[in-house]
């Protein structure tokens, strides 16, 4: 953050203060929409409680030209529209910046910080001058401070009244009232609010891009990537996976009156993936999306269906452990237990998306990895990822892409065999082929989770059990090919690297040139699936030392490079943020230049 | 039909059926249950009525979860795809399956700790969903794989083999059945092939998912003097709700008509049954409850078909999916395309 | 093995071939008792399918006068009682070893051995004569092989008439039947078979030594300790625990008609495991039992007792997974499962022990682990160590032993307190006080698996739910000083070492001496708890390689040692046998002599 | 009492009990939930409750599993310990709990979707064991806190508030319950807090596991037109089985004896219910059945004490434990000693 003196355009950051069920929300993301309009790089943070109604929620918008948009920890100015937390909203601001609050009541002397500019807007005063419900009043109070603030940031107001006019389309009233409150907030800030140092200027950063939270766009992804059957159990922050899914299944999916889908909400996450694993075993594309509870509870399913060598696909939206613990904050804490779900000898395929625009794509790839492989596959994204609006590029599909079903045989395939062994024959990457139930005769056997030949017959014999495992465990190493490579971006002469993954990305990149700026050189490698592929142990091993970046408390990711790709720990060392909000820059600047000693 | 030249002699077992198949066709692995034990009655039972149906096995599906119970599926039908399951999960496996291909015959076979136990939400909410399937459980009071503990249909004070009764009060899966809106239940024994038969066909022929309980002794851990599921006690105790009316069987001439319910089924197929208590109505919910309530306050048990609507849809109904399966759809007609996905993608901007 | 030619005096190993459910157990554990009050140092191994009747079973005998009882993977007799396996059986005995079959019917001449001794009983003619119903025929086959065996391995008659006696007192008739049976076969091999090269000589190593199995033991531990509510779910290997740890309290805790224990037989896993933190929760001690399905399904509540710092002890019988995989066989494959299981940050305290006097010490531990950290403790034994009988030294107790039951406030203590915080005051080991539900007013808390702050108030806010994430990553680090100390066997010079858990000890010990024979000298760890005490770690570093020999697919314990005490995976090399059946100090051999390329 | 001097008038509260606590005492924290949340009305039904047993609120153990009603236990009674589980397993907790320590007064409170879909068998389970405790279902057709899914007891054709009609068949935990073999059934309505209050004291005295559903509308996702769970719906439908009678209440007099039910509690308390329909029975489980199943298909929703049996041992009583709590039992009379352990051993050489 530049020094507030003098102007920033295009590079501050909002740190709105509401409570939760008042509407705020909307106004909120109306502002970030507009920057966004404007082709100004933004994002949009939405820190809210684990309530339905009455509880502190805030909203961060980071503008920044550079698209460095990860979580800032300085903010500019701060809307401070809930009293039970003032106080420590207010502490937030930086020194210098500015707190705008609804002046119809004094703000108590406690409140106020000499070091800090305090904007007043009698937000209530204005908006019960002008609405007669109490329920008006109360909302249309946001779209009035979003008004005086689109004055001081200097948003193009009519891009705001645009959104408004799409947004209300068809609903003239409401409208009407909404573009009243935002003109009476903007109205009265030209008036009488001095203007700010910071603003926002028109760029042209946005073209291609749109503006997606990870939830719908993985919902896209099992769309295209022709999901027939999902099944679920609601949970934050996973639930508008489902909802977006099936929304997008009764647009593109219902063709007069038929419904080319089924969705099943389950009574729990056991009968979840149950649902999946019965789909998959029977030709549909099937998955299942929830967060680290409902994958304790899928634990003894992942691994029959590892062992059974089912295709399935689940979807975690992380959120902050151990148990309940805060469903509405982030964090990477199922790297272990998704990695090596279940009892007994059992390994997965995990991919994981750094924001919406992969979501999209390895929903895609988690299926046809899930069907190659026979196995389930465990797409970690977090609730920063699922729940926020995020910036990305226009996702692109090709439609000549044909999905990978694996080694499904046809009637004529099954045939020629002279005879069919569900797991025997397999191919160069250990996979063998399966027969769909109702394909035909001949192709019949039986799927069980206990002891079991290459034939598909029960064994209790130790080498003909061991033939099936042990195949299993080649052909998890053979999938690490298949997962996304690892991306690296290499700065000349780094000894030094920063492994992250997910949401991680765009917190670590900005960090890497902070760190340069201080003078240390990184080189930065985002992992994107498990089993690593071979890059990500050379990665480790040309650096002198690897800071690795993660949101969880443990080291977990830490944990599973040590185990997988025999580098010692000594060289890895690790930066941890576990604290529930979204990663930012500067926790990583600060961690790694105390552990550099700089 | 050999039936039609000599009405008055029970029908010789018929060789072939309508695909030319023979009952050796629908048979399937060696049993390795203890000899006697309930269960493979039940297998040679579902071998019989998957036969007389001429469900060619190819398109059978046989779904089970964990127990000697939960083996059967490996017993019959061996042309058929088979899941085993884990513990209690079988109803889960089976609603995903069917979802994805509605052509299939389900066959679920269960034992009483499999559904009553770790499963019972998963029974529960299956038959909720009416998902169209053959649902039995073979129930003999005991967790007979892990060596004879009570299961959750255990009456009180039925007794262990060492002697202890049991203490708490049982799930019969009819009555739980009906209070949740099955559609379809019907108690066998494996003791009676005969009756157990025409019930597993007409649960096969159901539009939803038809609840068969089936009382199938564990001659290992619960067939002795003090239990209430053992071969004995079950053919003393036992009180017919309704009783199969075989096809041209002359005895329904002598049967005055208001006692036949003939149940015409989803498939096209019609069942006949004989209320046997005065007036029974398996149509009537809360009477069928009323009776199985009663009658076990009695100490008997009831057998037959205790309750049937083919009236209500099948998830795939309620959910208005195509009649072709869901796993049968091209991938042209489930990706919207590059095109829907840029228009989308307006809306995003 | 010594060569066959010179006599062998308490040193051969048997291999019985029968099919399960026809009577033959008793027979096999008869022999095996006999041998172990001869005095002579003895191991009988059930290889048991997981079936009710007709399928193949194995027991198997060794007799090693230096205590050597691992299993032995070379047989010098074979009692071929199984048409469905005589070939298979037949090929196992060591060329120049015997075979004992029923001569009733002639043995096919496929079958036959030139290098094997044949020894026919004409068992079912034998009992044919003698016995009216067909059942007592089957039956008593078996005593009468087991005659035949007395006379030609030398085993005292008398001891095991008097065993028999002991069996069947009351019973006068069947006790006849056995005798006679037993008889039979000892008097038809005594006069038509010859002399064998092995044979039993009295010793006195069964000194101050008894017979039990571990399951038993765990049952015992759990009465002495004073676990008063347990709740279980049936599951093969550890149903045996519920059901001794029944017969146990009948026998001393039910005193006029009153029982001062309460078991449930739970609807399933996640059930039992929900009813003994609700217990512990309120003051009493208790335990489940269950096996690897089991602890998958219990995962979500393990992260839940771990946050919310509720004591709970899990005894877990392992058996080879995954999945369902093969219920009757054993493996030490649920390492990593039960070491971190559930979502979130996740660690657990874990015991291993090898043999059934472990198993009564350390379920005792676990009850003073599990409350004095208010956390739930998971004791690891496997199918081999719960199941089969083991002789070990003679359970000792303590009758000034307390029970540590933690840090719970008295009445007295509460009144004394300024403020009662749930989660804050640790003491050295970071461990908060609790109190009672009932014990009085004033010290209510509200226990929760959402985000809570050191006062266990609800919270979101990252600092205070760090505050108690943070001492919970302490409090398990401490709990590495409590947990039994891992058992280190050195040698001379050793610079390799060699480290094992549970019921690896015997084959390992006896396999160092076996290694130093062929000049590789070994030190040998077992490890007995986790989190490792130092003393692991040391034990690593100290040698130039370390082989850690494990039964599973996946070297879970070479992971856990890798991440828990930082030594680099390079140095720890795995000896892994998975295939269900006991380890053998022969298996570790020959691995370890490959690897090291003598 | 005042209701002697002015028997007409209804009583006015009392402002302390016996134990002289005043209803604040039993009063809990500030409450999170919607303003007009039906569970908001429960809490302070159960406070009063509470109040007018005079139980001492650190004599109570408050259990729940995860949802809006379940945070309710945090808003009652904060002088005693709480227990917010995880989803769907309270029944299990509070069955551990209960093993642990007779003495205290259980209060498990659970929502639609936290007993009758995650944790349905576990609810089912507890009723067979009867554990003593009040077990009361916020039951408001929807899943609160995850934003509005159709519960498992949504009723077919209730509409969400996008307008989507359920299409499965709903559980009505009073008729699973008696299925099961509850001894225990009632309903009351989160809008009648005067009929709730004597139900939930009923269910406090009760011998076993006292299953009390409270229809408790969700004003935020469920209490819209065309949802069989608003306030609204509720009062137009409500039917009642059984009335309470409130102790001296002069209506006694003019009500025909055999109308009147008297239960004598297991804690001494008679707790006295007017059958409303003529002769309804709340001892004739069958009955009882047949009147939820008829009413329900009528679209009315049954409301009252609707079926009582005092005579069923709970957990304890069935597992002859002493009347002292396990968890108070001095460990040298739980550790039989070194030498019940050496001569134990004797058998084992
Ligand atoms: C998760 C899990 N828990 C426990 C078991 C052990 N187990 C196998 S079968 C069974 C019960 C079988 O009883 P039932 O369903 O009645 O079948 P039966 O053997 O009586 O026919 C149990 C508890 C298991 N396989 N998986
Ligand atoms: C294992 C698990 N799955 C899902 C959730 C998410 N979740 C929280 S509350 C809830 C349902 C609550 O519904 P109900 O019990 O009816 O309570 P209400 O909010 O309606 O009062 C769900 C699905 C969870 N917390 N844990
Ligand atoms: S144990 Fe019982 S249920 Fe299992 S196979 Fe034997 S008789 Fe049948
Ligand atoms: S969401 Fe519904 S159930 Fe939850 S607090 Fe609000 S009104 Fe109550
Ligand atoms: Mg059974
Ligand atoms: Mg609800």
């Amino acid at each position: 953050m530049s020094a507030p003196s003098i102007t920033q355009v295009n590079d501050f950051a909002l740190k709105l203060a509401n409570v939760n069920g008042t509407g705020s929300a909307s106004a909120n993301s109306l502002l970030m929409k507009a920057i966004f309009r404007m082709g100004v790089p933004v994002s949009g943070k939405n820190l809210f409680p684990s309530n339905i109604q009455g509880l502190p929620t805030w909203y961060e918008i980071r503008v920044n030209k550079d698209g460095h948009t990860s979580r800032a920890l300085e903010y500019d100015l701060i809307v401070a529209m809930n009293a039970q937390t003032y106080a420590a909203d207010i502490s937030e601001v930086r020194s210098g910046g500015f707190v705008l609050y609804d002046s119809t009541w004094p703000l108590s002397d406690e409140l106020s910080r000499a070091d800090v500019t305090f904007l007043g807007v009698p937000l209530t005063a204005l908006c019960a001058d002008k609405f007669e419900r109490a329920r008006d009043r109360l909302l249309l109070k946001n779209i009035c401070y979003a008004g005086a603030l689109v004055a001081l940031l200097g948003i193009d107001v009519d891009v705001v009244r645009a959104l408004l006019d799409e947004t209300f389309a068809g609903k003239a009233k409401l409208r009407d009232a909404n573009q009243l409150a935002l003109a009476l907030g903007f109205d009265y800030a030209t008036e009488h609010l001095p203007p700010l140092p910071f603003r926002v200027e028109p760029m042209q950063a946005s073209e291609g891009k749109i503006l997606i939270d990870g939830n719908t766009a993985t919902a896209l992804g099992c769309l295209y990537a022709g999901a027939t059957v999902a099944a679920w159990y609601p949970i934050t922050p996973s639930t508008s996976v489902m909802d977006n899914f099936a929304a997008l299944c009764k647009r593109y999916r219902s063709h007069d009156g038929e419904n080319d889908y089924l969705i099943v909400q389950a009574e729990d996450e056991l009968a979840a993936l149950g649902m999946v694993v019965g789909a998959s075993w029977n030709g549909a594309r099937a998955f299942t999306a929830t967060s680290g509870p409902g994958i304790s509870l899928m634990n003894e399913l992942l691994g029959f269906a590892y062992y059974a060598e089912i295709p399935a696909v689940i979807v975690d939206v992380q959120r902050t452990g151990p148990s309940t613990g805060m469903p509405t904050r982030t964090q990477q804490a199922d790297l272990l237990l998704c990695a090596y779900a279940s009892h007994g000898d059992t390994k997965h395929v995990l991919l994981f998306p750094a924001d919406p625009a992969e979501c999209f794509d390895f929903a895609v790839t988690a299926f046809d990895l899930a069907e190659r492989f026979q196995t389930p596959v465990m797409v970690l994204t977090d609730l920063d990822i699922g729940m926020n609006d995020w910036v990305v590029p226009e996702l692109t599909w090709d439609d000549s892409f044909l999905p990978d079903r694996g080694r499904v045989l046809t009637a004529e395939e099954l045939h020629a065999l002279p005879r069919f062994n569900r797991y025997a024959d397999e191919d160069a990457e250990f996979v063998t082929p399966r027969t769909l139930p109702g394909a035909g005769p001949g192709g019949a056997y039986f799927v069980r989770g206990s002891g079991h030949d290459k034939h598909g017959a029960y064994t209790e014999a130790p080498d003909k059990y061991q033939e099936v495992v042990d195949r299993l465990a080649r052909k998890h190493t053979a999938a690490a090919l298949h997962v996304p490579a690892p991306i690296v971006h290499r700065r000349a002469g780094a000894r030094i690297g920063v492994v992250c993954l997910g949401s991680g990305d765009l917190p670590v990149r900005e960090a890497a040139g902070l760190l340069q700026d201080k003078g240390i050189v990184v080189d930065v490698m985002r992992v994107r699936g498990f089993p690593f592929p071979p890059a990500v142990r050379a990665f480790l091993e040309e650096h002198d030392v690897c800071f690795v970046v993660e949101q969880n408390r443990d080291a977990q990711l830490r944990s599973l490079l040590t185990l997988e790709t025999g580098v010692s720990g000594a060289r890895l060392r690790s930066v941890l943020s576990y604290g529930g909000f979204p990663l930012s820059a500067k926790t990583v600047v600060d961690s790694i230049t105390a552990q550099t000693g700089e | 039909m050999p039936s039609i030249a000599k009405p008055l002699i029970p029908l010789a077992p018929v060789r072939r059926n309508d695909l030319g198949l023979s009952p050796r066709d629908y048979e399937g692995a060696m049993s390795t249950l203890c000899a006697g034990c309930g269960h493979d009655s039940v297998t040679a039972a579902l071998v019989q009525a998957l036969f007389e149906l001429s469900i060619p096995p190819y398109k059978v599906a046989k779904l089970s979860g964990i127990g000697c119970s939960s083996k059967t599926t490996a017993y019959f039908a061996g042309e058929a795809h088979g899941f085993n399951s884990v513990h209690g999960r079988m109803p889960t496996i089976a609603t995903g399956a069917n979802a994805a291909n509605r052509e299939l015959h389900y066959v679920g076979v269960s034992g009483d700790g499999d559904s009553l136990s770790i499963g019972l939400s998963h029974l529960a909410h299956a038959i909720r969903r009416n998902v169209r399937m053959l649902y039995v459980i073979e129930n003999n009071g005991v967790y007979g794989l892990t060596k004879g503990q009570f299961s959750a249909s255990a009456d009180i004070g039925s007794t262990s083999k060492k002697g202890d009764p049991n203490a708490f009060a049982p799930i019969d899966p009819l009555l739980l059945g009906l209070s949740l809106g099955a559609t379809f239940v019907a108690r066998g024994f494996s003791g009676d092939k005969q009756r157990l038969v025409p019930l597993l066909k007409a649960g096969l022929s159901h539009r939803g998912l038809a609840l068969i309980d089936v009382i199938s002794p564990c001659v290992q851990f619960n067939d002795h003097e003090g239990s209430t599921k053992s071969y004995r006690f079950v053919r003393e105790h036992e009180v017919t709700a309704t009783d199969f009316v075989p096809p041209q069987d002359p005895i329904i001439a002598h049967v005055p008509d208001e006692g036949v319910v003939t149940v015409p089924m989803h498939d096209g197929s019609v069942m006949s049954f004989r209320s046997v208590p005065e007036g029974y109505d398996p149509s009537d919910r809360a009477g069928a409850a009323r009776y199985l309530q009663e009658r076990r306050d009695a100490g008997e048990v009831v057998t037959g078909l205790v309750y049937a609507d083919e009236g209500v849809p099948d998830l795939h109904e309620l959910s208005g999916t195509p009649a072709v399966p869901l796993a049968a759809l091209p991938f042209f007609r489930l990706c919207p395309g590059a095109d829907e996905l840029a228009k989308l993608q307006e809306g995003f901007r």
